[in-house]
């Protein structure tokens, strides 16, 4: 059972990644993607990362995409006008390259992988849950903890700095 | 669990490649930064898959690195494009090269 | 047990900081304190420190201290450190002590002068830079401190810098001493190349074993002489130091009279081994200062600014000096070059005193009949002209007459240095009574609102113990012939090399020879001592007869054998010239042209790669995927 | 993999917890026009059924039977995905909240929890944050002013007091030592309720539920006088009736998450459930009920007694107090557990 919710998520998450890329409405893209990261936080989940699963609820889609969706509604985006001019020449290049590039990617990196899973790994038990993540983030990564904190602080004040219209 | 790890890792790639796609292919700066945060999650979906399979912790406490990066980021990215929108009245890039010549 | 070295240049350098920092938060008579306390502070560390270097066995005496490495860069390494021996110690007396002096003299004479605790800083700072030169144990360091005396040098001359002659004099001195230091540096990296250090105990006890043939150290020699020229104004670079007297008279006695000139020297002296290898170098020496000192005398004649007298006294003396160490007589260089820090010292102090009581009063035209207004002036004044004149009895006899019987001793007999040394003895007597029957004798002439006084006693009080300096500095080196130990050349015997023509060598046996040399000098002396009296007192219109009779000689040594003038037309006016021709042609078309050339080469190449700045983000990302792909297929491929 | 009794008992948990939810909103809807019809002297509804006892299903039927509207200038897809993504997380909520003592069944412990995961706490966070979704996307959605500008009040409502909600929370996280309500709840067990140990927190979570749920004194995401209706003005009918729905839901949720935290849940103090067997359990159930009930009667009576908040009082209140305060919670827990050792 977990595998074919696996394979659903997988596709619901590819679907609406697709669907985030490809529609022209910004606001559709960004309910899109709100519902492509719950897929994903389902796939967390089933891979016993739950403290991550929470957090990608918790932080992806309860909080930045929030963001997104109040910068779309706020700055009223309209839906993307057809391409017009030189830009438009692009499209063909740009497109043998993303090709070429998914086609290397899934050329070399699965096999990779399996040259990875030939070897066995060793398995530790309830590495999902917070208590096994909070001791390896206070102790091995304590300092990049704090760093990460200090981004956060940098990052509230660079927003505020930036988005007030007059300082 | 049951899935092999390099379906996974497809998956992952996959997911990077649409936000590739959607980086190379859209003109509005939102959806490029969304796009942007689909690959990152690509990335974190391939870190949760080796965390899952080397049974430890670290590809996780990676993730929570990216996540707070990315809330970071789009606090930030998002304050930008807010401020060139209300300068320039759109968020569509190729329309905004003022520093162009 | 004895004061670390360091703590003597120390001293200085804190007064410096003090007066260069905070000298806001000193009144001017603290500012001096401090300046003079410092200076105090080293004398007695260095008079401490001889006393324990005199109680010290072995054959060569000394301390030594490396303090910390100063420049690392790959091999290179050059430790800071400090030698103290008796040639370092003979030197940082006299700097310290004379210093000091002029230190507690300058209390006095600057009084008043808004920028007296700049002065002060700056005359640490010398200090500090000189006592580095003198105590320094590498060439490096040495070279640091010589620099660094230059450069207090300039800001000193300078030190009135609203007047414009006087801030060009500091650049003309600095320019002038730049000409030798290429010198010295080029010396410096050659030694280095050869010897793989600075470190100058280490060159002189490698030298003498060194692969390297007679000419390169001759090279050598001579480029560390052409910075000595430099330093101590000697011919062709001598015509700086009578422009540098635009600095305040007590610069002049310390600076330009006593210590810094007197470097060059030191320099030779210090590293006598290397110049003992390169006798072609020595002569070079010997005649070149023995024609400063006759040259710089005969300009000396004729001056009428109290202060050029003595600045072109000073280059006489020092070229009396240069021809000590060229003869191999380098203790007797030395010697001298103490004795003539004393009496200069006191001579540049007098004038200072002279034109203090005069109001700024530098021309000697202007003087006369000083005598009975400034008493203590006039005596302290009479005791070191006396002392420069050579007269039997005080320092200045002795150490000159040492340095002509080494050049008599030398070049085996009257040598013709030997017979210019003896005439130069006696225009010096004649100049020197000139300056001072113009200054103190005959009728006033100077003009009826000025009221002469004599000077406070912080200016007199150096004046009187530079005096008895000047009287009794020349007992420590009394020569044997004349019943004498000479404790100063055995103090200076381990640290300078032997002469290999031997001063020593047949001494005993021409004693007679020696006393008749000495007579001989003195009987020029005192010629020339009478001349001056029947010129200037007996009959005061004699001089001006004498002028009208030798017009073409009286012009040339006026106007200093036209060597500025010649600098002008040789050096100057071409170098001027030639810039115009670069600047026309050179600058606007090849330079310009090239960077205009590159700039538009660099345009046009930009604007076609400019076609890939669009501007777009996605083109970028579009790039960096390419990339990516490349290496993927890379990995891909391999 | 899951047999089929732990599927049969989840199955029916799902059903009676659902079922519960339903039945406590409808009592709800009745009790809120009883209790404000008895502050204000007069009667409520009292015709339908014994004594008014079945206005909610008349209630129910009429919103099924109205007429659908949807606005012109609406968003058609978004306008009918905003009422679920509202109503869905509410309902979800309730999955991880134990409402009574482990029953034991033929031999195997069922917990009266729909589902224990371990980072239960974060679960309800994670879903309450999803709840502004449904929020700000009916107000964009309507393509008219007011649901719009209640729609991002709310939302930033929701948002500041979550913030202010989490570190309320970490405090008793941090005394128990679990993320899990049954961890949280045994440690109350056995030392007492966390009221008692945390008053600042439970004081600063009281306040924010009723803000995260748009509650009287600050419900001013529908505040009539200024916005006609909020987010949901352009709802009628049914999609009107999930919002409705899934506000009592939220109520029922954050009172029983109040209970779970501070006043020991399930437990029923100085009485040992699980020596008391199948009626200890029955006891958990009606304890747990009962706290509930007595959360959701209060918030009733607030509504009526208290007037509403201007909104820069409210952000003032949400940034400027309870969040500093609810960090000097946290700041004082963790100095206190310091020091205990």
């Amino acid at each position: 059972m977990t595998t074919a919710l696996f394979y659903l998520f997988a596709a619901l998450l590819i679907g609406s990644a697709l669907f985030v890329v490809l529609n022209r409405n910004p606001m559709y893209s960004v309910v899109a993607l709100v519902f492509g990261f719950a897929n994903l936080a389902g796939i967390y989940f089933l891979l016993e990362a739950y403290f991550i699963g929470a957090l990608q609820v918790l932080v992806y889609a309860g909080a930045i995409m929030v963001l997104f969706l109040f910068v779309v509604m706020l700055l009223d985006v309209k839906p993307d006008k057809p391409r017009r001019g030189l830009v438009h020449l692009d499209r063909w290049w740009f497109a043998i390259l993303v090709v070429l590039f998914l086609g290397l990617l899934l050329g070399i990196v699965p096999g990779a992988v399996r040259l990875i899973t030939s070897v066995p790994a060793g398995h530790e038990a309830d590495i999902g849950n917070v208590e096994r993540v909070g001791q390896a983030l206070f102790t091995s990564y304590l300092l990049p903890f704090e760093v990460a904190a200090l981004l956060l602080t940098v990052a509230l004040i660079g927003t505020v700095f930036l988005a007030k219209r007059k300082i | 669990m049951v899935v092999p790890l390099h379906h996974i890792i497809a998956i992952a790639s996959l997911l990077f490649s649409i936000g590739v796609l959607g980086v190379l292919f859209r003109r509005n700066a939102i959806i490029v930064f969304m796009s942007i945060e689909i690959m990152l999650n690509a990335v974190n979906l391939a870190f949760v898959a080796f965390s899952n399979y080397h049974g430890n912790v670290h590809g996780q406490v990676f993730v929570f690195f990216t996540m707070t990066l990315a809330a970071a980021e789009v606090a930030v990215g998002l304050a930008i494009i807010i401020s060139l929108f209300r300068n320039l009245q759109t968020s569509d890039i190729t329309e905004i090269h003022n520093l162009k010549n | 047990m004895t004061a670390p070295i360091y703590l003597i240049t120390l001293l200085p350098l804190i007064g410096f900081l003090i007066n260069g920092l905070l000298g806001r938060f000193l009144t001017e008579r603290q500012s001096g304190m401090v300046a003079s306390g410092t200076v105090l502070g080293s004398f007695l560390i260095s008079a401490q420190l001889t006393m324990g270097l005199m109680t010290r066995p072995g054959k060569n005496p000394h301390f030594v201290q490396t303090l910390f490495t100063w420049i690392e860069a790959g091999d290179l390494q050059i430790q800071a450190g400090y030698w103290f021996d008796a040639l370092a110690a003979v030197m940082a007396l006299v700097v310290t002590g004379v210093g000091l002096l002029i230190h507690i003299y300058s209390i006095g004479y600057m009084r008043g002068d808004p920028g007296v605790r700049r002065y002060f800083a700056f005359m640490n700072l010398f200090i500090f830079m000189m006592l580095n030169l003198v105590l320094a144990d590498n060439l490096a360091l040495l070279f640091l401190g010589w620099e660094g005396v230059g450069l207090c040098s300039y800001l000193l001359i300078g030190f009135w810098f609203q007047d414009e002659s006087k801030a060009r004099a500091g650049m003309k001195a600095f320019i002038v001493n730049r000409v030798g230091d290429a010198g010295f540096i080029i010396a410096m990296v050659l030694l280095y190349h050869q010897f793989g250090t600075l470190n100058i105990q280490q060159l002189a006890n490698a030298a003498p074993f060194a692969l390297a043939g007679r000419a390169f150290f001759t090279a050598v020699t001579l480029l560390l002489f052409l910075g000595a020229t430099g330093k101590s104004a000697q011919i062709p670079l001598h015509i700086w130091l009578p422009d540098a007297m635009a600095g305040p008279t007590p610069v002049s006695a310390l600076i330009h009279a006593a210590t810094m000139v007197t470097a060059g020297v030191y320099l030779i002296a210090r590293n006598s081994v290397l110049f003992t290898l390169a006798p072609a170098t020595m002569n070079t020496i010997a005649t070149i200062g023995i024609l400063t000192a006759f040259l710089a005398a005969s300009m000396a004649i004729t001056q009428k600014d109290i202060k050029k007298v003595l600045a072109y006294s000073t280059i006489s003396q020092l070229g009396y000096m240069f021809t000590a160490v060229g003869v191999g007589a380098f203790s007797a260089g030395i010697f001298h070059l103490m004795t003539h820090a004393f009496f200069k010292g006191l001579l540049f102090l007098g004038a200072g005193s002279v034109i203090h009581g005069l109001g700024g009063e530098q021309n000697i035209d202007n003087m006369g009949g000083l005598k009975k207004h400034m008493p203590s002036t006039h005596l302290t004044m009479l005791v070191g002209v006396l002392a420069i004149t050579g007269v039997p009895g005080l320092s200045g006899f002795f150490s000159k007459d040492e340095i002509l019987w080494g050049a008599f001793v030398r070049y085996e007999g009257f040598s013709w240095i030997w017979l210019v040394g003896v005439i130069t003895a006696g225009m010096t007597a004649f100049y020197m009574f000139r300056l001072l029957f113009r200054t103190f004798y005959g009728q006033p002439r100077w003009s009826n609102q000025l009221h002469p006084h004599e000077s406070p006693s912080v200016m007199t009080l150096p004046l009187i113990l530079l005096a008895f300096l000047s009287i009794l500095g020349g007992y420590v080196g009394v020569p044997e012939v004349l019943g004498g130990m000479n404790h100063f050349h055995h103090l200076l015997e381990p640290v300078v090399a032997i002469s290999p023509w031997g001063l020593a060598g047949g001494h005993e046996a021409s004693h007679f020879m020696e006393l008749l040399a000495m007579f001989i000098s003195t009987v020029a002396a005192l010629g020339g001592i009478y001349y001056a009296y029947k010129v200037y007192i007996l009959q005061p219109r004699m001089a001006d007869e004498l002028r009208d009779k030798l017009p073409g000689l009286y012009k040339l040594s006026f106007n200093k054998y036209y060597v500025d003038e010649f600098y002008g037309a040789a050096v100057v006016r071409p170098l001027v010239a030639f810039s115009q021709v670069l600047w026309t042609w050179f600058d606007d078309r090849v330079i310009d042209g090239l960077v205009n050339g590159s700039a538009a080469l660099i345009g046009s190449g930009s604007r076609l790669i400019r076609q890939l700045q669009s501007g777009l983000i996605q083109h970028y990302a579009a790039f960096i995927l390419g990339g990516v792909i490349v290496i993927m297929a890379i990995i891909y491929a391999s | 993999m899951i047999d089929m009794f732990e599927l049969l008992a989840i199955i029916i948990k799902v059903l009676v917890v659902f079922a519960g939810t339903l039945v406590g909103i409808m009592i709800m809807t009745l009790a809120e026009r009883r209790v404000a019809g008895f502050i204000q002297y007069r009667l409520g509804p009292n015709r339908v059924g014994f004594g008014g006892m079945l206005q909610p299903i008349a209630d129910g039927l009429k919103f099924f039977s109205k007429e659908d509207v949807i606005p012109g200038q609406a968003n058609r897809p978004l306008f009918l995905l905003a009422p679920l993504a509202v109503m869905i997380p509410a309902l979800m909520t309730f999955a991880v909240i134990p409402f009574g003592a482990p029953m034991e069944i033929a031999g195997r412990v069922v917990k009266l929890q729909v589902a224990d995961i371990n980072i239960g706490l974060l679960y309800i966070l994670a879903l309450t944050s999803i709840g502004v979704y449904g929020l700000v996307l009916a107000g964009w959605s309507a393509g008219s002013k007011y649901p719009q500008l209640g729609g991002l009040r709310s939302s930033a409502q929701l948002i500041s007091y979550e913030l202010a909600m989490g570190l309320a929370i970490i405090g008793v996280i941090m005394i128990s030592g679990g993320l899990t309500l049954n961890q949280i709840i045994a440690y109350q067990q056995e030392t007492g309720w966390n009221i008692w140990k945390q008053p600042i927190a439970a004081f600063i979570f009281l306040i924010t539920i009723y803000a995260e749920t748009n509650r009287l004194p600050f419900d001013l995401t529908e505040a009539e006088q200024e916005l006609v209706g909020g987010y949901h003005t352009e709802y009628s009918a049914f999609k009107f009736a999930m919002f409705f729905l899934s506000e009592y839901a939220n109520m029922i949720t954050a009172a029983a998450f109040m209970v779970c935290l501070f006043f020991g849940g399930w437990d029923v103090p100085f009485i040992d459930e699980a020596a008391l067997g199948g009626w200890g359990v029955l006891l958990s159930v009606a304890s747990f009920l009962g706290k509930t009930a007595f959360f959701l009667f209060l918030y009733i009576l607030v509504r009526w007694t208290l007037p509403r908040f201007r909104y820069d009082q409210l952000m003032r209140l949400g940034w400027k107090f309870l969040l500093p305060l609810a960090l000097l919670n946290v700041f004082l827990t963790g100095l206190v557990l310091a020091v205990k050792g």
